[in-house]
């Protein structure tokens, strides 16, 4: 198979998530964006598994997506803390750390 | 195994710096005592470290060694040779003087004395393990640790701009210290490629380095030592820190501490790295002697007695540094000899100065005037202070600085000519310093100016005869220092020139006929 | 090789019958109690404290007396060996040795240094004695006794010296023995800042004696005397003229000769007895002794030979034309020291055909000199300090001991004979003419302009007519101060007969030492001693002329160009301001501007970059997530471009 | 092994949470984490005792280097417990929130606080932290590394958001630090995965084989690579990944700084170190110029930036980042030598850091710490054994001889030297003269400034964390008089199993 095409894509999933982590002031969303990159990454461990035609990657993917639920649990948590205190989920709000 | 004398001269003042630390608050007297009475027990053991010394037997004497960091080949290693003893003499000689003289200061400045005590002893310590070190990095540990309690002493005693000056010195030094630092690291990786890496110095002086690396390292070496000792450009840290810094401290500073830098010259860049000391030979001979000049300019341009005398120590730095990189075997005895001079000339100067000082409580010349005639035992230990610092036979100055004229135009006629105008600055600047502060009508505020008291006259009468007393008797030291600086030269691989006419040579020629 | 060993004095290339010098036994290894007993004075007078006050005057001058006496014994024990067999080394110590150059602090007592040690003992005694009624009155007068006694240790350990580097010891010690009497009266700033002018001036000088010493080394590998001169012969003219010409300037130091004089008319501001004793009779004499000294040199040196006789040459005119205007008397006679001692370096100049002769006037000129300051200074005491001249007249009556002794003086300096200057002069000038006819004219000129300025000095003071401040009531002085005058005034009498001519006299005793050599006289001596005698009358006619038969105004007049040029010291001092002091001053100035801005500057306006760049970069951490999550892409942007474009070749 | 030891405790924690009474968890907690990180020492010491060997099918190396920072970041975590301890200091609690999920300013959390409820989750986060971090240098496979890699990071994010004090501050460094912490391990993963399709294998060893046969596409490693650099530089706090550092560092309750800026460069340096030397020591030529890059970069910056910090603990975060540079200049040697130095330097910067933190953490005012340096003047006529300490401890950040600190620089500068990195020395060199500009400025202000009027006071601390920073203090000492025993441990410890 040629995995070019899905790489091509895993790219442009990984990408989509950084501009998302850039771009938009909503934590949540920002944080959304992080696990499209997450998944971007996933995709291409089962594109080399898939490729190399061991179940590494594939492994790897599955951890992944537990890490990332795990990773969801925190940073939900965290996100709604930051909420409740400011009534705001803007991370722009968020920056009397500086300088 | 022998009893290690240089460990337990290095161990006394250290364990006196820390029981003047653990007097109970508030015994500040009792702390003094403590610290005086290490100090004069250090002076002892001294003294039997340089009676044991040999003349005529091994360069370096009474030498220890110790494992003591073996993963990086570091060693405990000491020993004496002519320079070193000499260097320790000075350094235990001045300490109880400064520390006596000191006495009065740490209270003036509001804080708790026995810190300003202890870290004197410690600073005692460092500078004399940094005199008999035989391992490069032990020197080089206490060479920037030293640092630190003189920064303290400066910062935490000194005068309004204190923090400032205390600021600059320890960043000029640290500077210096850190580019030697590669340098150092450098000289350890060229043992490592040798076979065995190794901080001792016996083992990298046996390297062969190739003539590039030795001018990089040295040159690293050589900023350390130009900041510390100071010499111009480098030195613009050394008026601050004797301006505001304590008298005595300014004192020890100059007199003593410094001495680690023209030291580490002698002892470490020259012989570690003699093609480059020869290559670069011209060029640190012309700095000197621009500090000679250059220092002496200014110190006649000066308003702050303490600025004054913080200028006139570069101008000596020049000299120092000129005979050592004369290369010649007159110019490095009598830079050596000058040191241990400098030191007491310095250290007499800065604290004649301070007794002024603590009586009018001004630096500014422009305060004082006619004091003679009050004071007139202050005025004339001031003035024989001067005077061995403008070099006036028979005083111990003289000889050393006629050394390294003498040293210098073996080899750069030139430099020798113009350092001699030194000769010329130094009697205006002293002179005339004493002109404005001594001489002329009394003024009123000035009148009732006390003379020299009991304890102030015990801290400079031995300064003054020892001046004196070396200057009339100097062969002993001289031979002495004579004995380290001829292998030193060898190293570099310098023969004293024969001179031109030899009149034995004759003589021989006369008897054949 | 050391001076226990029997070796040759090195004068053998030019001179016959160079003498030996032979370690010294019995009596004259005592030589050292010489320098001993006045430095031992010092001591006791300067660290004894108030408790000496009283007595301190009188252990000073017992120091200097029991040297002085101590030297005639040792003179007359010389007396009783050869007359070629009179140089003694006497061994003290070694000073040192670095790096096989060794310095041993002997001494060397031979014909030249005994006459000195008698000149500076014997002269020096007096002016001791005579300081005991001048400075009667001064609470500091044991310190001044101590400084005296510094300053003859001092000179004598110069004179005895048997190293050049010694000798410098000596050198310097007399230069802050003059520094400290100079400026005795320290609360006078004039004072203060003259002391510091002459050692400084000095150590003008200084630079040339220590780069001869570091070029003697260079040459010879020693600076001991008989190394050095036993090597001379050996060495290359060029280096033998470098030595001269540094030692020249050395002596231009300490003797006030052109270029470096402008001190010695200052120094004036020291007690009167000081001037007597050290700028005049000895101390300032100290460059004539090292360029006699260093015979063994300058015979090998044409060039620095000729130069010595045209700073000779030139400062005996511009001493004198400075001593025609000076109204204050001490000046006067100050520009006259500074000829006088041009008329020995001119001497000393001519070779072995000079040295003797220049000896010879530094003799009597020490007597004559000595006795005309003394007199001066008794002249002062009896007018409350008072040193201008124009307010001074008639005072022969008022002081006859004074002025009978100071005209002693006077006859003696202007040469008539058979005063001591005259023998002193005349053979100068004798040998001038034999050597050059223009100097031979010259030194002439020189002496017939001392007449006219001594003649001046005489009328103003002790003729014409009063032109005394009100509250002035002249004086004789106490005898203290009367007795040494008539002893100097004696020897300025019977000084150069007796000189010339007991024993053989002191050209013949110096011989061994100096050399001898005689020129052709281009005219016969008698016409020579005619002329000058004609020339001297001249001066002193016209002086006559212009003082004596018009009344002296209190107040100087214009004056012609020259007149105000002497005045001024022929510009010395405005040269030195307006060439070294004025620059000097603003390169000070300057370099501390640049030491602060510059040099120190540039380490602060590097911390201040460093500084300005973190607070530039602290911006970037603007607290904004999004923005570090940039920088962050950018980051790894690079990283992976700079992964795949480089790699270490 | 000691990893699941502590992961373990972690577990244990958990249940306490959840069962034992509120009046006993924190003691519980405490000893829980005490006794787990004792035993998890022991356990270090004894396999420290046997050969190296690779464990759970080849992904966990348990080999010199991971040992030894494996038992570092024990005793450091040991240490920062008995700081989390502290209750002294804020009358009736600890540094933490006493719950997390409480409003700042609410009427619940003044109720919390006034019946001195204390925070005790924070315990078993901290345990999972630890793990994740001895985990970490251990990972022998890229999975295994990420697995790592998050939980060390998932319990410091919420840890850092907890504190009592400056809530606001503190949650906004938790979501700051976890935004761009789970960004940056995105790139990791990302890199991974490309790394996996080079070389066909997510262990490290079989990333070395494929480099040496040198199948595959050359761009993809080379990206895969960079891509994993950056979430490794992320953790340690390089430049240009180091923005996070100083705003979490100064936002986080101090005790969590400390532990976090100790502990996870610790860990973090362990896995690049093993990542770059054994999986991708074959590549070197090609990462080496990108990691002087950023050697220079992280120091430069570091200390630059550092000069002008008005706040103590970020001056103490850009510190960080500047001895990151310093251990980098080491870590581009690729040798042994390089590989004993860094494990020197990270044992004794661990310790320095945490302890500066912890003199931190007592100094106050009302508000709580007294950060802001201003305030810091005349501390040392106030209290000059804690500014002495502290004093010490900048020192042997400065490097000054006769500290730890010194002989640490001393050996990684001594690395990078005979590894042929002269210029990254020199640039160390140079700027540690500027660093020692900021170290020494906050020694002024202590010791030669006059007091403020309304200075800070400085808490007396329970016994636990006095003894914790004296330990601090004399190891810096002792490592700077005698680092031999150390020294040798590091040497013989620099060995990495492939």
């Amino acid at each position: 198979m040629n995995p070019t095409p899905y790489l091509v894509l895993a790219t442009i999933l990984f990408t989509l998530g950084g501009a998302g982590v850039l771009l938009r002031r909503n934590a949540l969303i920002a944080f959304m964006s992080v696990e499209l990159m997450l998944n971007a990454a996933n995709l291409a461990f089962v594109t080399f598994a898939r490729m190399h035609g061991n179940i590494d990657g594939q492994i790897v993917a599955f951890f992944v997506m537990v890490i990332a639920a795990a990773e969801v649990v925190v940073g939900l948590a965290i996100i709604v803390m930051i909420f409740r205190t400011r009534r705001s989920a803007s991370v722009d709000d968020a920056s009397l750390l500086k300088l | 195994m022998t009893f290690p004398w240089l460990t337990t001269l290095i161990a006394v003042p250290a364990l006196g710096a820390v029981l003047t630390a653990l007097v109970p608050q508030g015994r500040s007297r009792l702390a003094k005592q403590v610290a005086l009475a290490f100090a004069i027990l250090t002076l002892g053991f001294a003294v039997a470290v340089i009676a044991q010394f040999d003349l005529g037997g091994d360069r370096f004497q009474l030498t220890e060694q110790n494992e003591w960091i073996s993963a990086l080949g570091i060693y405990w290693a000491l020993g004496v040779d002519g320079i070193g003893v000499a260097l320790v003499g000075l350094t235990a000689v001045a300490t109880p003087i400064v520390a006596l003289a000191m006495w009065p200061e740490a209270e003036e400045s509001k804080r708790d004395p026995k810190v300003y005590f202890a870290l004197l002893l410690a600073v005692e310590a460092l500078t004399i393990t940094a005199f008999v070190a035989k391992d490069l990095l032990l020197f080089y540990i206490v060479f920037e640790a030293m640092l630190i309690p003189l920064y303290f002493m400066i910062g935490m005693y000194g005068g309004p701009q204190r923090r400032y000056a205390a600021l600059k010195f320890l960043l000029y030094n640290l500077f210096g210290g850190l580019v030697m630092l590669a340098a150092v690291i450098g000289v350890y990786a060229e043992s490592a490629d040798a076979g065995q890496a190794s901080f001792l110095l016996a083992d990298l002086m046996a390297l062969d380095i190739p003539v590039e690396t030795q001018r990089w390292l040295f040159l690293g070496f050589m900023l350390a030592f130009a900041i510390k000792a100071p010499l111009w450009p480098f030195h613009t840290w050394l008026p601050d820190a004797a301006a505001e810094a304590t008298p005595s401290n300014a004192a020890f500073l100059s007199g003593v501490a410094d001495k680690v830098g023209t030291f580490g010259m002698i002892a470490l860049a020259v012989p570690l790295f003699p093609q480059a000391a020869e290559d670069f030979a011209p060029v640190i001979v012309a700095l000197a002697v621009i500090s000679i000049i250059y220092g002496a300019l200014l110190a006649i341009g000066q308003t702050d007695m303490k600025r004054l005398i913080g200028y006139t120590s570069i101008s000596h730095f020049g000299f120092i540094v000129l005979g050592i990189f004369a290369l010649t075997d007159r110019g490095m005895t009598g830079s050596t000899f000058y040191m241990i001079n400098h030191g007491l000339s310095t250290i007499a100067l800065f604290v004649i100065v301070g007794f002024m000082i603590s009586r009018r409580q001004s630096r500014l010349i422009a305060d004082y005037g006619g004091i003679q005639k009050p004071a007139p035992k202050l005025a004339g230990a001031f003035l024989i202070a001067g005077l061995s610092g403008l070099a006036l036979p028979p005083l111990a100055t003289f000889l050393s600085e006629f050394l390294v004229i003498v040293g210098t135009f073996e080899e750069y006629r030139a430099a020798a000519v113009v350092a001699t105008l030194g000769i010329v600055l130094a009697a205006l600047y002293i002179l005339w310093l004493y002109q404005r502060t001594m001489t002329g009508p009394v003024g009123e505020e000035n009148a009732d100016t006390r003379d020299l008291g009991l304890r102030e006259t015990i801290v400079v009468a031995p300064l003054l005869a020892l001046i004196l007393a070396v200057g009339v008797f100097p062969r002993t030291v001289v031979d002495v220092i004579d004995e380290g600086v001829g292998p030193t030269l060898s190293d570099v691989g310098v023969e004293a020139p024969d001179p031109l006419v030899s009149v034995t040579d004759q003589a021989a020629e006369g008897d054949e006929e | 090789m050391t001076l226990t060993n029997v070796v040759t004095l090195g004068l053998a290339a030019q001179t016959e019958g160079a003498q030996e010098v032979h370690e010294a036994s019995g009596l004259i290894s005592t030589t050292w109690l010489l320098i001993a007993l006045p430095l031992l004075g010092a001591a006791v007078l300067l660290l004894g404290g108030r408790r000496l006050d009283r007595s301190g005057h009188l252990i000073g001058c017992a120091a200097v007396i029991g040297a002085f006496a101590w030297a005639v014994v040792l003179f007359v024990d010389m007396l009783s060996h050869d007359a070629h067999e009179r140089a003694f080394s006497v061994p003290l110590w070694e000073w040192f040795n670095a790096g096989g150059y060794e310095v041993r602090l002997d001494l060397l007592l031979d014909q030249l240094s005994i006459a000195f040690v008698l000149l500076i003992t014997g002269v020096g005694s007096l002016i001791h004695v005579y300081s005991i009624g001048y400075m009667e009155h001064d609470e500091r007068r044991r310190r001044f006794f101590g400084y005296l006694n510094l300053f003859v240790a001092a000179m004598l350990l110069l004179v005895l010296a048997a190293d050049y580097l010694v000798l410098f010891i000596g050198w310097e010690g007399v230069g802050l023995a003059s520094y400290l009497l100079i400026g005795f009266w320290q609360y006078k700033p004039s004072a203060a800042i003259a002391a510091k002018k002459a050692f400084v001036v000095n150590r003008v000088g200084d630079m040339g004696m220590v780069l001869a010493l570091a070029s003697m080394l260079v040459v010879f590998g020693s600076t001991s005397f008989e190394i050095v001169f036993a090597g001379a012969d050996g060495a290359q003219t060029g280096w033998l003229n470098t030595i001269g010409l540094l030692l020249l300037l050395a002596a231009c130091g300490k003797s006030a000769q052109f270029p470096l004089q402008s001190w010695l008319l200052d120094a004036m501001e020291g007690p009167t007895p000081v001037s007597a004793l050290i700028h005049a009779a000895t101390m300032v004499t100290a460059g004539v002794y090292l360029v006699v000294r260093s015979a063994a040199i300058y015979d090998l040196a044409p060039e620095a030979r000729t130069a010595v006789i045209l700073v000779g040459t030139i400062t005996l005119l511009m001493g004198a034309i400075i001593g025609c205007a000076k109204d204050d008397i001490k000046k006067a006679l100050a520009g006259s020291t500074m000829s006088q001692i041009g008329y020995m370096m001119l001497a000393a100049g001519l070779g072995p055909a000079g040295y003797a002769f220049a000896i010879f006037h530094l003799i009597t000129h020490g007597f004559f000199k000595a006795n005309l300051f003394l007199g001066a200074g008794s002249v002062m005491h009896g007018m409350n300090d008072e040193v201008n001249m124009r307010r001074f007249g008639a005072l022969r009556s008022a002081m006859p001991a004074t002025f009978l002794t100071f005209a002693v003086g006077y006859l003696a300096i202007i040469g008539i004979p058979p005063f001591a200057g005259f023998f002193s002069k005349d053979r100068i000038i004798e040998a001038a003419f034999g050597d050059n006819v223009l100097i031979g004219l010259c030194a002439m000129i020189g002496a017939g302009v001392t007449a006219f300025y001594m003649t001046r000095v005489m009328l103003l003071t002790f003729f014409t007519s009063k032109r005394w401040e009100d509250d002035a009531h002249p004086h004789e002085s106490p005898r203290v101060m009367t007795w040494p005058l008539w002893a100097l005034g004696f020897l300025s009498v019977a000084g150069g007969l007796g000189l010339l001519y007991i024993g053989g006299g002191i050209v013949d005793w110096l011989e061994p030492v100096t050399g001898e050599e005689h020129h052709d006289l281009p005219l016969p001596v008698a016409v020579l001693i005619a002329l000058t005698m004609t020339v001297v009358v001249l001066g002193a006619g016209v002086a006559w002329f212009m003082y004596q038969r018009r009344p002296v105004p209190v107040q100087a007049p214009a004056g012609n160009p020259l007149t105000v040029a002497a005045r001024k010291d022929l510009y010395g001092d405005a040269f030195n301001e307006a060439v070294l002091m004025r620059p000097g001053q603003y390169l000070t100035r300057s370099l501390v501007y640049v030491e602060n801005r510059g040099v120190d500057g540039a380490v602060i306006g590097a911390a201040t970059a460093v500084g300005g760049l973190s607070a530039r970069w602290r911006r970037w951490q603007t607290g904004f997530v999004r923005s570090y999550a940039l920088t962050m892409l950018a980051g790894a942007g690079l990283i992976v471009v700079a992964m795949l474009l480089v790699r270490v070749p | 092994m000691p990893m699941i030891i502590v992961l373990s405790a972690g577990v244990i924690g958990v249940l306490v949470e959840a069962f034992m009474p509120r009046r006993y968890r924190h003691v519980t907690q405490v000893a829980l984490a005490l006794v787990a990180f004792v035993a998890a020492f022991v356990q270090i010491l004894r396999l420290a005792g046997e050969t190296e060997l690779i464990a759970v099918s080849g992904s966990v190396a348990i080999d010199g280097p991971a040992l030894f920072l494996q038992g570092a970041i024990v005793v450091l975590a040991f240490v920062s417990v008995l700081f989390f301890a502290e209750r002294k200091i804020e009358a009736g609690g600890n540094a933490f929130a006493p719950s997390a999920s409480s409003l700042p300013g609410s009427e619940e959390e003044r109720i919390l606080v006034r019946d001195r409820v204390l925070q005790t989750e924070v315990y078993p986060l901290t345990m999972f932290s630890v793990g994740g971090m001895m985990l970490f240098p251990a990972a022998n496979d890229l999975l295994v590394m990420f697995i790592a890699l998050e939980v060390l990071s998932l319990p410091l994010y919420l840890l850092c958001g907890m504190a009592r004090r400056r809530r606001l501050l503190s949650q906004e460094a938790a979501l700051k630090y976890f935004l761009l912490g789970a960004f940056a391990s995105a790139f990791f993963l990302f890199g991974a995965a490309f790394v996996y399709g080079y070389a066909g294998s997510v262990r490290l060893s079989e990333i070395d084989a494929a480099l040496t046969a040198r199948v595959g596409q050359e761009g993809l490693l080379l990206a895969g690579v960079g891509l994993m650099a950056v979430g490794l530089l992320f953790k340690i706090g390089a430049v240009p990944f180091h923005a996070w550092t100083p705003d979490v560092y100064q936002g986080a309750p101090t005790q969590v700084t400390g532990f976090m800026a100790a502990c996870t460069k610790l860990a973090a340096f362990g896995a690049l170190l093993r990542l770059f030397y054994v999986a991708l020591g074959g590549l070197r030529t090609d990462w080496q110029p990108m990691m002087w890059a950023v050697a220079i970069a992280t120091m430069v910056v570091g200390i630059v930036v550092a000069l002008t910090q008005t706040d103590v603990k970020r001056m103490l975060a850009y510190s960080s980042i500047a001895h990151a540079g310093f251990i980098l200049t080491a870590f581009v040697a690729v040798d042994e030598l390089a590989l004993s130095s860094i494990l020197f330097y990270l044992a004794t910067y661990g310790i320095m850091t945490l302890g500066a933190f912890a003199v931190v953490t007592l100094v106050r005012d009302a508000g709580g710490e007294a950060t802001h340096l201003s305030k810091w003047a005349g501390l040392g006529k106030r209290s000059p054994i804690l500014a002495a300490t502290f004093g010490l401890f900048l020192l042997a950040m400065a490097g000054i001889p006769l500290t730890s600190g010194f002989v640490g620089k001393l050996t990684v500068f001594n690395a990078a030297f005979q590894g042929g990195a002269m210029p990254l020395v020199i640039v160390g060199v140079l700027t540690s003269a500027v660093a020692a500009f900021f170290y020494v400025r906050v020694i002024v202000l202590m010791f030669f400034s006059e007091p403020a009027a309304e200075g800070p006071t400085v808490a007396v601390p329970s016994p636990w964390t006095t003894v914790g920073i004296a330990v601090g203090a004399a190891a810096t000492i002792v490592l700077g008089i005698l680092p031999g025993p150390l020294l040798d441990l590091a040497e013989n410890a620099a060995v990495f199993i492939r």
